[in-house]
């Protein structure tokens, strides 16, 4: 094919989902943490699209869409979360929540 | 010579892809990591289109970098200063040093995986004709052999609009607090 | 005959099970009715069976019935099954006949006691399962029967169940007798390994191939059975204590009939033992050990009623002693006559402690014959019975076993001496009895109730705090209502004719009778015959004799020797043995048990196991910090290992 | 018919649950379901053929790639053990109804639910269907005692949960590893297994359930604290499960050989227990405990019977089973009678209730004495077939099961004086009526069949196994 080969993709595709793992991981605003999770699900898109490629079949981007779907709704209700949080007068921030506690 | 501008553009794609990646973990504003997070996504359709999926990378640009950024940048504007923190704040440490172990070790063994398959199994690209990837073929797989998942996708979407709306709503407690003009700012929980 | 048999068996259950249903609706009396015509009833079946025997030949009376099968697994099958051949119709007559009569004599001795119903079930319950017993067609029902006798005597010894003496004399009993159950059931089992059957013919049969050890087993098991029930020695210290129940329970199970089924089961099963002849020879021995061990404590009892179970126990030792040496027919002679005398004298007693408001106590007794002229006959008859002085029953039956003995060689000699100083100490003990309750001036108690004065408010509570009958007016004029005076005088003649059936070489219908179920091993010459019973019958006037000069004539003074007596009077300590070997140990080990290993151990477990779920949900609590984050990181970790697994299998 | 049988009984909970009735129309329809379940059962047993294997079968697939089914039926014993089952779970039904539970719905919906998954039990012939029946059995025993039970009914119940849940836990281990090893889970298409820890893992769970020397903690706090209609079923019917289990999936699914090398083991714990649980009920203070370790006594006499491997003692247990089930189930019904009237059960305080009380003192009386194996009764007919079947395998198992007779006696005895005989006891007075119509109503049909099976406990023992089909283990066992 043009182009690099499948493989470049998908080394792509592992750092960016490094990347977002760190975001997660990392980051104490959840706004971060939801957006670093948006880097996390593209870059499986990115590897899902890449495999349907290698493939030549359509199974790997309808996954992807449907990845898409899932993360638009996560998106949703995390953002419904936050604001709710946010209108309750609670800090921002996602140590403060502990009361899983053991 | 075609070639060549196909992997100037992967290569400008993907480094594009990575630095606004970085970009979005590390501003402590959260308005710049949003903007950084349609720059990577749009680099991001950038590789879908080189990757044959056309469709994709249309629906990337629409529906994420269109919708779903400016639902973020709304919020971002709603919170206003609170919604960015620093990196390190009261969690322990092993957790921040964890971290950086877990995706350096889930990094380094995908590569190895990928290296350890990238002789063979990998290199042998399938031929494809000229509409893979298009609208059509994908509206006529989603409708056809992925119909579930089509319709199990939409029941997701409509759950999810659902409980966006259920968590906007304010209630009696928020009502409340409002009343109070409860200026200071609880904590929840035991911390 | 067959149908009698059976009419025979569920005649006195009908009557149990009737007047249990019945409950309030029946009158106490009609209850006693019901219970003495279900009595008769069987009675008149045996005599139907007995009669239909009479018609055959002796070679063939021996008629088996199966009404169903009974218990059964595979190649094992117990029928419900009855045997009707001399023997048992023998038993049978002896059982429901002199039954009939004590329950007929309960009617009169129990009127006024607020549980007369339930004394009437029991006592014809009691009637079916010794019916049970001597009819069963194979062995295990012969153990059905054996267990249920057991179980009535334990109701009926404790039917004043307010007492605590009687509740622990009961389950004494009870006890006493399921270890004797355990025994045989043991012997059975070794029956069932080996021959695979329990029918006694085939039994029978099947143990002759049996290894001698097993044989002596099983003989040892049957053994203990009997000596438990008939109350010989190891296993009799529940005989006198079952002297708590009611007179007339006393007369018909622990004197005429259920203490004589270990007897019936030697005989019954003596093929078994003549293959083992050493545990026969046992049995022989223990009976003349009871004989005299019983006769020596007769002498210091002061209860009218254990002095005469103590003669109950000497003289089933007597009958040991018979079937012991192989004396069959005799043994089974003097069970007959031992039936009729001893539940004379038991009846007969219970005239007097009926007469006296439930005293038992001879030292305050004396000089009864003025006031019951009757009893005092019926009394003579059976003590004179009980020695043996001809021509009474006891003479013919008791010499028949002592010449038996005499004819067996050197070991039965050494028990004949045994016998004959029983019958001196028969003489002595019966005498003395007889003397200090007849004879003499009447004691201040018996002239209180010699005036017809009883019935005085403050002595009937007395009488009954003391848990015994509360009697009615009707026992204040005469020697007692004429249901308790007939049975009585019925059984004065039998005890006067019964030996009559059987005279050495002159005419032996009886022997005849058994000889084919149990074809004895001795036959007494009649040189030895007339031995015996001169000796006998002397040395049983000398122990009367004795006796009237301690008791009777008052001459002389008792010797005393104060460790005999005391001794005596506390039964040889078997009661205090026993208690120190079974009974504390059990409840010591039961103590320590629960407190080393139920409490601590078991119980314990749980706490622990509960504790230690506790400290390690702690300690993994510490795990829990709460923080999403160090969550998330859990989950990326498991990632990279998982994906580090997957590159691995691969 | 065995279905029926089944889901007779969880239909009516459903229907007592779902429904918004009275606490007296509960217990009426309950009551109703649990009788009409005895009438099936008693028609299932006019259509039972007892001369041939397993009968009256439904097998529907269930998850075929595991080769699981709903797979049910009867043997002769199972059927018996049913038998039991609906007899008891309908006098215990029948008692709560008279007792008046709080919050009746709930109450009567576990209870039936109980006696469905009971019967379920008893004819599963898929391991994972026995399974889900087994443990679908245990459920409502915890709601039942912890909920309804007397005042430590906490520690009672968490007790139970501890013991039990491990039992399960073992033998679901053990069913996973069986099916997977035999392909099937299926309990006549399997052959037998001769892993020892597969052995192991039922034996325990079942061990746990009977209960068997040393798993009994459970026992004695979870008979006296659980209402007394519970008890009477888990000590008359749910400790029958685990001789079921044993006979079925211990003895007839394993290689002989690896059974034989656990039989001395088995015996001696069975025999431990027996000699034990006779003792400390000797002294125990109250009836409820004296039943409770007759329970267990009683149950190590069944496991002796079990593992004698040969056709006196397996057909002992099973009528053994059979009588034990229903002395038991009196005896708790009775106690709770007595709990009823004078609040307590307690030796010390009850005595000399049998003057003036007939009904009561005869019931009680006739069940203590078959209770204590008097011979002729149906109890004594099950030891002596026992004890005739262990005594080949080694005098001595014969002997402490003989002296265990007289300790029965023992213990037997001391019951029923102390309740009926000697002078009043405080919690005896007048007030302490004697059993009413109802409780009688309860208590005879009971007392009844124990009495018939005392005149014919062939109508048992002759029926457990059709005759050709003896266990294999007997012959390989034969002296």
């Amino acid at each position: 094919m043009a182009g690099p080969e499948i493989t470049w993709y998908l080394i792509v595709s592992a750092i960016l989902f490094s990347i977002g793992t760190l975001g997660v991981l990392l980051r104490r605003s959840p706004l971060i943490v939801l957006l670093s999770l948006e880097i996390m699900l593209n870059a499986s898109n990115l590897a899902l699209i890449s495999f349907a490629r290698l493939h030549g079949g359509h199974d790997g981007q309808i996954f992807a869409l449907a990845v898409m779907a899932v993360a638009a709704s996560e998106v949703v209700v995390g953002l419904g979360l936050i604001v709710a949080v946010s209108r309750r007068r609670l800090t921002l921030d996602v140590d403060s929540f502990r009361v899983l506690r053991g | 010579m075609g070639n060549f501008l196909v992997w100037a553009v992967w290569l400008v794609a993907a480094f594009a892809c990575l630095g606004s990646g970085i970009a979005v973990v590390s501003f402590t504003n959260a308005f710049y990591s949003a903007l950084a997070l349609i720059g990577n996504l749009g680099s991001l359709a950038v590789l879908f289109l080189l990757a044959s999926a056309e469709f994709l990378a249309a629906a990337q640009v629409l529906v994420y970098a269109g919708a779903v950024m400016v639902m973020f940048l709304f919020v971002i504007a709603y919170l206003g200063d609170t919604a960015g923190l620093p990196f390190r704040g009261g969690g322990p440490s092993w957790v921040s040093v964890g971290a950086v172990v877990a995706a350096t070790a889930i990094l380094v063994e995908v590569v190895v995986a990928i290296g350890l398959k990238a002789g063979n199994a990998l290199s042998s690209v399938d031929e494809i004709e000229s509409s893979f990837g298009s609208p059509g073929e994908i509206g006529r797989v989603f409708l056809t052999d992925h119909l579930l998942a089509f319709e199990i996708t939409s029941i997701v979407l409509l759950i999810a609009a659902v409980g966006g709306v259920i968590l906007g709503t304010r209630t009696r407690a928020e009502d409340e607090l409002d009343a109070q003009g409860a200026a200071g700012q609880e904590t929840y929980g035991r911390a | 005959m067959i149908q009698g048999a059976w009419l025979c068996l569920f005649a006195p259950l009908a009557g149990a099970f009737a007047i249990t249903v019945m409950g309030d609706s029946i009158t106490r009396r009609t209850a006693g009715w019901i219970s003495t015509l279900s009595v008769f009833v069987a009675f008149a079946g045996a005599v139907v069976s007995f009669v239909g025997l009479l018609g055959e030949s002796p070679g063939e009376r021996e008629h088996l019935s199966t009404a169903w099968t009974w218990l059964s697994t595979g190649s094992f099958k117990i029928g419900m099954t009855l045997l009707v051949d001399p023997l048992s119709v023998l038993m049978m007559l002896i059982v429901t006949g002199v039954g009939g009569l004590i329950v007929l004599y309960s009617i009169g001795y129990m009127d006024g006691d607020p549980e007369e119903r339930r004394y009437f079930a029991y006592m014809s319950f009691f009637v079916f399962s010794m019916l049970m017993l001597v009819q069963a067609g194979n062995f295990l029902l012969l153990l059905v029967g054996w267990g249920l006798v057991g179980l009535a005597s334990y109701l009926l010894i404790g039917f004043w169940h307010e007492r605590a003496e009687a509740v622990a004399a009961a389950k004494k009993a009870f006890i006493m007798n399921a270890a004797g159950d355990a025994t045989m059931a043991l012997a059975f089992f070794v029956l069932i390994w080996q021959t695979g059957t329990l029918e006694f013919a085939e039994a029978f049969v099947g143990a002759e191939g049996m290894s001698s050890t097993l044989l002596n087993l099983v003989a040892l098991g049957l053994l203990g059975g009997a000596v438990a029930k008939s109350a010989q020695i190891p296993l009799h210290t529940w005989l006198p204590d079952a002297m708590e129940g009611p007179t007339p329970v006393s007369a018909l199970i622990h004197a005429a009939t259920m203490v004589t089924a270990g007897v019936y089961l030697i005989v019954r099963a003596h093929p078994l033992f003549e293959l083992a002849p050493s545990i026969q020879d046992l049995a022989a021995g223990l009976g003349a050990l009871t004989l005299l061990v019983a006769g020596f404590i007769a002498l210091v009892q002061t209860d009218i009623k254990r002095v005469i179970a103590y003669s109950t126990m000497s003289q089933i030792g007597y009958m040991f002693l018979g079937v012991g040496l192989g004396a069959y027919g005799n043994g089974m002679f003097h069970l007959m006559t031992h039936a009729f005398f001893k539940a004379l004298l038991f009846m007969a007693a219970g005239l007097v402690i009926h007469h006296l408001a439930g005293e038992q106590d001879i030292r305050r007794m004396g000089g009864v014959r003025r006031v019951m002229p009757k009893t005092f006959v019926a009394f003579l008859v059976g003590s004179l019975a009980l020695v043996g002085i001809p021509p009474l029953s006891g003479f013919f039956s008791k010499d028949a076993i002592l010449a038996s003995a005499l004819a067996s060689g050197g070991y039965g000699q050494l028990l004949f001496a045994a016998g004959l100083l029983g019958t001196l100490l028969t003489g002595l003990y019966t005498f003395r009895l007889f003397f200090v309750v007849f004879l003499g001036r009447p004691s201040e108690l018996v002239l209180q109730h010699a005036q017809g004065s009883h019935g005085r408010p403050e002595e009937e509570d007395a009488s009954r705090t003391h848990g015994k009958t509360a009697h009615g007016e009707t026992a204040s004029h005469g020697e007692g209502p004429w249901t308790m005076t007939v049975p009585v005088a019925v059984l004065t003649v039998l005890a006067v004719i019964g030996g009559w059936l059987q005279i050495p070489d002159v005419w032996h219908p009886f022997g005849d009778w058994l000889h084919d179920v149990a074809e004895p091993l001795v036959e007494p010459s009649v040189t030895q015959d007339l031995v015996a019973s001169a000796l006998a019958v002397g040395l049983g006037l000398v122990g009367v004799g004795v006796a009237w000069l301690f008791y009777g004539a008052r001459s002389r003074e008792l010797p005393r020797v104060a460790g005999v007596r005391h001794a005596l009077e506390h039964k040889l300590y078997f009661d205090e043995l026993y208690d120190l070997v079974f009974y504390r140990p059990a409840v010591w080990m039961a103590g320590v048990w629960r407190r080393t290993i139920e409490e601590p151990l078991i119980g314990g477990s749980i706490t622990g196991v509960s504790l230690g779920a506790r400290r390690a949900g702690g300690v993994l609590g510490e795990t829990q910090t709460g923080y999403l984050r160090s969550y998330a990181l859990a989950i990326a970790a498991a990632a990279a290992v998982l994906v580090v697994v997957f590159l691995a299998v691969q | 018919m065995t279905t029926a049988l089944i889901l007779l009984p969880l239909a009516a909970a459903l229907v007592v649950w779902m429904l918004p009735l009275s606490g007296r129309a509960a217990g009426a329809l309950s009551l109703a379901a649990a009788l009409a379940e005895v009438v099936l059962w008693v028609v299932a047993l006019f259509r039972f053929d007892f001369q041939r294997d397993l009968q009256l079968v439904d097998r529907h697939s269930w998850f075929s790639d595991l080769e699981v089914s709903y797979h049910v039926g009867f043997y002769g014993f199972s059927f018996w053990l049913t038998g039991l089952t609906v007899v008891v779970s309908a006098a215990a039904i029948g008692y709560a109804v008279w007792a008046n539970r709080e919050r009746a719905r709930a109450y009567h919906g576990l209870m039936l639910f109980l006696l469905g998954a009971i019967v379920g039990v008893f004819t599963a012939q898929d391991l994972l269907l026995f399974y889900v029946f087994f443990e679908a059995m245990l459920i409502p025993i915890y709601v039942l005692v912890g909920v309804w039970g007397g005042p430590r009914r906490v520690r009672a119940t968490a007790t139970f949960v501890i013991y039990t849940m491990a039992g399960s836990l073992l033998m679901l281990a053990s069913i996973i590893a069986f099916g997977i090893t035999q392909g099937t889970f299926d309990l006549i298409d399997s052959g037998t297994s001769s892993n020892t820890w597969v052995f192991l893992g039922f034996l325990v769970a079942f061990a746990v359930k009977a209960p068997l020397f040393p798993f009994h903690g459970w026992l004695v706090d979870a008979y006296r604290e659980s209402p007394p209609e519970v008890a009477a079923i888990l000590s008359g019917v749910v400790s029958k499960a685990a001789v079921y289990g044993l006979l079925r999936i211990a003895i007839a699914k394993f290689d002989v050989e690896l059974v034989l090398d656990f039989q001395s083991t088995i015996l001696a714990l069975a025999a431990i227990g027996l000699v034990y649980g006779s003792l400390l009920a000797f002294r125990a203070r109250d009836v409820r405990t004296v039943t409770a370790y007759s329970s267990m006594a009683q149950m190590g006499l069944i496991v002796m019977g079990l593992f004698s491997l040969n056709e006196l003692g397996v057909n002992g247990a099973i009528l053994q089973s059979v009588a034990h089930g229903l002395i038991s189930a009196t005896l708790f019904l009775l106690a709770g009678m007595l709990e009823q009237r004078g609040g307590t059960s307690t030796f010390a305080d009850l005595g000399g209730l049998a003057r003036g009380r007939p009904a009561l003192a005869t019931i009680l009386l006739t069940t203590g004495v078959i209770a204590l194996a008097v011979p002729g009764s149906v109890a004594f007919a099950g030891e002596f077939l026992i004890l005739a079947g262990i005594y080949p395998i080694g005098w001595g198992w014969a002997v402490v099961g003989a002296a265990s007779i007289v300790l029965a006696a023992m213990y037997m005895l001391r019951l029923i004086s102390a309740v009926l005989h000697w002078r009043r006891g405080p919690a005896a007075t007048e007030a302490s009526r004697d059993l009413r119509p109802a409780e009688l109503a309860l208590l005879v049909p009971l007392v009844g069949l124990l009495l018939f099976l005392s005149a014919w406990p062939a109508a048992v023992s002759e029926r457990s196994f059709p005759l050709r089909v003896q266990t294999d283990e007997a012959e390989a066992q034969a002296p």
